[in-house]
């Protein structure tokens, strides 16, 4: 049962590391605010997640197990509220996705290509 | 063993989102970068605590967790208003409290 | 009862402070500050019963021994800086009230008196405590009540200047917090008497180097040693009237207690001045400083600035005299503590009277108030003759130890500086005792009377105190006396 | 290791702080800063201090610097050339003088060093016996050195007195009309709703966390500095999500200004009680018959005393700055 339960830890903390450090990459190269906004929330969401779950199933007694749980659900509340709040704010401000001027671009070029209608 | 690499790979974590609070290039993007830099600290510290067979550490993981978006929520509202004392219309009405 | 009186003395201004803070009435506020600036007064007056003679009283805080908890060690030298502190906090604050009135709203009145009684807490805390930590932790108090003390002056200048002794005071005590933290990484404890035993064995170690130049630097900077003086003169000019008499009198004596507490007590004599050579250092320093700041003073145009530069010049008396390392000298450094702080606070006070009346500091619109204002003017001039050093008065007292010490030390250019600076102060005060007595008075100021004898009573007490000093010198130059000898290791 | 990469990561951080100009950036890499600190305190294994760090530096230390930018405008002007040589001295010299004492420190985790061999094996062995409390860090702060507290809640209390004096408190100005903020209505009123739901959800637990931490720090890290801290950082939430006016109803701040001497006045009850019954000042052993159970009230009291006057102290100091910045 123990060895069970170390191998489901090794499991999702190693997918808990995987999210972060692909999270971690996807700060760093997401073109815009956006789409790093994603690569954010991923780590609030699957990385604490799964490394919250990883860490619940060694947990020695039950106020730990409690804190753990009350920690993720916080973390994953706020955190991703604040993501939220921080994509509104950025686009209140006006500022536009990097990926929407690339689709118009893209739709600019097809109607470029397209021959007249007439 | 497991807890080891977990640190290391929220460590490599934080240092990139360090490196996007200090590339910017918007406000937004620090906000953001701090933000999940924040995230990250707490991930390490329950991560920590398991390591060192201290887990009472959540202790401080669950501050930070609660604390970390209290700023947020505050850097936001400057970054809106310039200022921390306005009223916003979501407010409940006068009649509603006390 | 009696054995409580140490934490007594301190607790009195400390707990008065949040109940002024929570009286709205500044009058109540008042009431309450004063008393129990007068009762800390008389209980640091039994203090100095109990440690008559030599002796030292230990209480323990929370009853633990130390050095596990926290010890307060009263001593004659530091009964007699509890005096000080509490005995002219008592005078100012009697003074306070009237100067306080017209500016501020009621409830304002309050606040200001509990950061007062903070900052004569907090320096009661400093001088009483045998524990270095709990030296920073008052000087904390200390230093964050005078700074609101000295942003409440006069005008956006007192906030600039306040500003600039935040960031200078700042930077003092960290590096006093830094130096207490490498003394107790080498020695595991905080203690002072304990550490004193401890350090001599460890004279060697550059950690207890580091922690002594950190030490002598931070604190330096609180004394207001040249040429670390520089948030003095206008964190003076530009606090508020009363204040000032109150922070001159008492803010850098007890900066300077704390300096020879360390030196001689903490790392001991030996370390400080044989192997450190911390004489070397403080010996030029204090003398360009009072060169340096009467020649300042007496250029002065601005009355409050002048006096402000005067007491960086009379500090590096008392810092001379430490670093002359002999009784003569220690017992001049210490008696002068006492004397200077009695003179000045006097003298700011006199002037405080003045500036209430005239609304000005400058030593144009000074001109004839000696005629207008007859009473205050003559205690200003009795204690500036005390502040000069003339024979009878308690300036004479410290100065004659001073020169004397040079002169143990055959240092006769010395002495012979040390009456030329005494030159000095007689050209600055006599600018000031000139302009008031001898120029015409301006006639919008031609209506100014004498002021309430709120004011004028305790100017008197501190102009009598300077002459019956002058000739009655138990209190001063005697305890000075038995406290220098003890500090040098002589047995009497 | 995890400290050297920890250290590594706060110089990197240090870095950014002095190399970026704006002020709104320096506040955001500050709170960093003082996460990271609180992380290696951690690692060594320093669990109060790194518990007070993050809830004060991370937390409360950020909101008062962005209400501090709301008064002074968030751009800071470049420092001349020449100004800058005298600071630099200074802390070159300073930074010399450390790097010259670290040559004769103990070793880093060393047993023998003198900082375990002296006063620290009574508290580690006898507190539990003397005083009572499982987490030993409550024993010494509370007790040993008690009185370094009352001073340390006098600090507080001093910090409290001198930002009513500057700025005033009370002075309830007419409610200004929030500037509307560029950009679609509709949008901005749905963000408020997560916000709002959000907080709502937050709210409640963040103080409820602040009252466990105020009387679990006999057993585990924590006391009254820390809850008073979580504590406020809850009404800041509060007052943030809602605005200023409606917190200031729920804590009118004319009754509010009496808590912070409340506080320091009941931690001085407790010494007074214990002097009154023939103690010392903040012996807590005399206070009832037998000494244990005298120790575990009187920190309880005086912990609780820490927590009103921290809490109480940084509301009041968050309500003068906002108003000043409307």
């Amino acid at each position: 049962m123990a060895l069970l339960l170390d191998i489901v830890s090794w499991i999702t903390l190693m997918i808990g590391s995987f999210f972060c450090i692909t999270a971690g990459v996807g700060l760093l190269r997401m073109p815009d605010v956006y789409t790093r906004a994603h690569a954010g929330g991923m780590i609030d969401s699957m990385g604490a997640g799964m490394i919250f779950f990883g860490l619940l199933l060694q947990a020695p007694d039950y106020l730990i197990a409690i804190k753990l749980v009350f920690t993720f659900f916080f973390l994953l509340v706020t955190s991703l509220a604040s993501i939220h709040a921080l994509a509104q704010t950025v686009n209140v401000a006006g500022v536009n996705p990097k990926l929407a001027n690339i689709v118009n671009r893209l739709e600019k070029n097809r109607q470029k290509e397209s021959p007249p209608s007439n | 063993m497991m807890y080891a690499v977990t640190t290391v790979a929220i460590l490599i974590c934080i240092g990139m989102a360090m490196a996007r609070a200090f590339l910017g290039p918007s406000i937004y993007d620090r906000i953001l970068a701090i933000n999940s830099a924040g995230t990250c600290i707490v991930l390490f510290l329950s991560v920590l605590g398991f390591l060192m067979g201290r887990p009472d550490f959540l202790d401080i993981a669950l501050t930070y967790a609660l604390i970390n978006f209290t700023g947020t929520i505050a850097i936001l509202k400057f970054f809106k208003y310039g200022s921390l004392g306005v009223s916003d219309p979501a407010a409940p009405p006068k009649t509603k409290v006390e | 009862m009696i054995e409580q009186l140490p934490a007594i003395v301190l607790l009195l201004p400390l707990l008065a402070a949040p109940i002024c803070s929570m009286i709205h009435n500044g009058d109540y506020a008042w009431y309450l500050a004063a008393a129990s600036c007068w009762l800390a007064a008389a209980a640091a007056v039994g203090l100095m019963a109990q440690v008559w003679g030599g002796h030292t009283i230990s209480y323990h805080m929370g009853g633990w021994p130390p050095p596990w908890g926290i010890e307060l060690v009263i001593d004659e030298l530091s009964a007699l800086v509890v005096i000080l502190v509490t005995v002219f906090a008592a005078l100012v604050i009697s003074a306070l009230r009237e100067s306080l009135r017209p500016k501020m709203r009621k409830h304002r009145h309050s606040l200001y008196y509990a950061a007062y009684l903070l900052c004569v807490a907090s320096l009661i805390g400093i001088t009483v405590t045998g524990d270095a930590f709990n030296v920073f932790v008052f000087l904390e108090i200390s230093s964050l009540s005078t700074y609101a003390l000295i942003a409440r002056g006069r005008d956006r200048r007192a906030l600039i200047a306040s500003f600039r002794y935040l960031v200078m005071g700042t930077i003092g005590a960290t590096f006093i917090l830094i130096s207490i933290g490498f003394m107790y990484m080498v020695t595991g404890t905080l203690n002072m008497a304990d550490l004193a035993e401890r350090l001599p064995a460890l004279s060697d170690n550059r950690v207890v180097q580091a922690s002594f130049a950190f030490f002598t630097v931070g604190v330096a900077l609180k004394v207001a040693i040249f040429p670390l003086h520089l948030w003095l003169p206008n964190a003076y000019a530009y606090a508020p009237k009363a204040t000032t008499a109150f922070l001159a009198a008492t803010a850098t004596k007890v900066s300077l207690y704390v300096l020879i507490r360390f030196l001689f007590d903490v790392y001991g004599l030996e370390f400080s001045f044989q192997q450190m050579r911390i004489d070397l250092l403080l010996i030029p320093l204090s003398i360009a400083g009072i060169l340096i700041a009467s020649l300042t003073a007496i250029f002065q145009t601005d009355a409050k600035k002048l006096l402000a530069w005067s007491s960086v010049g009379q500090l590096g008396y008392m810092v001379l005299g430490v670093a002359l390392l002999n009784t003569a000298g220690l017992t001049a450094a210490i008696a002068h503590m006492f004397n200077h702080a009695m003179i000045k606070a006097g003298l700011f006070l006199a002037l405080a009277a003045m500036i209430y009346r005239v609304s000005s500091s400058r030593l144009d619109d000074l001109a004839g108030i000696g005629r207008q204002m007859p009473l205050t003017m003559a205690a200003f001039t009795v204690l500036g003759l005390g502040l000069i050093g003339v024979p009878l008065t308690a300036g004479f007292v410290s100065k004659w130890y001073l020169i004397s010490g040079a002169l143990d030390k055959g240092w006769v250019p010395l002495a012979a500086m040390l009456i030329g600076s005494s030159l000095m102060a007689l050209i600055y005060i006599g600018k000031i005792i000139d302009v008031a007595y001898f120029k015409p008075c301006k006639p919008e100021h031609a209506e100014v009377r004498e002021i309430s004898p709120t004011i004028l009573i305790p100017c008197w007490v501190f102009a009598l105190m300077s002459i019956y000093f002058g000739i009655d010198t138990r209190l001063t130059a005697g305890v000075a006396g038995r406290v220098a000898e003890s500090l040098l290791g002589i047995s009497s | 290791m995890i400290n050297m990469v920890l250290l590594m990561l706060l110089l990197a951080s240090v870095y950014a702080i002095i190399r970026l100009d704006r002020l709104l950036t320096a506040v955001l890499l500050t709170s960093l800063f003082s996460v990271l600190v609180a992380s290696i305190f951690m690692v060594l294994d320093a669990v109060d201090v790194a518990f007070t760090e993050a809830a004060v530096g991370a937390g409360v230390s950020t909101i008062f610097f962005l209400a501090a930018l709301a008064i002074v405008g968030r751009q800071c002007k470049p420092t001349p050339r020449r100004k800058i040589i005298a600071p630099l001295i200074v802390v070159s010299a300073t930074g010399c003088v450390l790097l010259y004492a670290s040559l004769d420190m103990p070793r880093f985790g060393e047993p023998l060093a003198p900082v375990h061999q002296h006063v620290a094996p009574r508290y580690l062995n006898d507190s539990a016996a003397e005083v009572g409390p499982p987490n030993i860090v409550t024993s010494v702060l509370a007790s040993y050195r008690g009185y370094d507290t009352f001073g340390e809640v006098g600090v507080v209390f001093t910090a409290f007195i001198g930002v009513l004096m500057l700025l005033g408190a009370g002075t309830r100005r007419t409610s200004i009309e929030p500037p509307t903020p560029t950009g679609a209505p509709k949008e901005s009123m749905r963000k408020k709703v997560v916000l709002k739901e959000v907080a709502d959800l937050v709210i409640a637990p963040v103080l409820i966390f602040a009252l466990y931490v105020q009387w679990h720090g006999d057993f585990g890290p924590g006391g009254g500095f820390q809850a008073g801290v979580i504590f406020a950082s809850g009404i800041f939430l509060y007052a943030l999500i809602y605005g200023i006016e409606p917190a200031q109803r729920l804590l009118p701040p004319r009754r509010l200004a009496y808590f912070p001497a409340i506080g320091l006045l009941l931690y001085a009850a407790v010494g007074i009680i214990s002097m009154l019954r023939g103690g010392n000042f903040l012996n807590y052993s005399v206070l009832v018959n037998d000494p244990l159970h005298g120790q575990h009230y009187g920190i309880l009291a005086i912990e609780l005393g820490v927590g009103i006057t921290v809490a109480a102290v940084m509301i009041n100091i968050f309500f003068s700055f906002s108003e000043r910045s409307l």
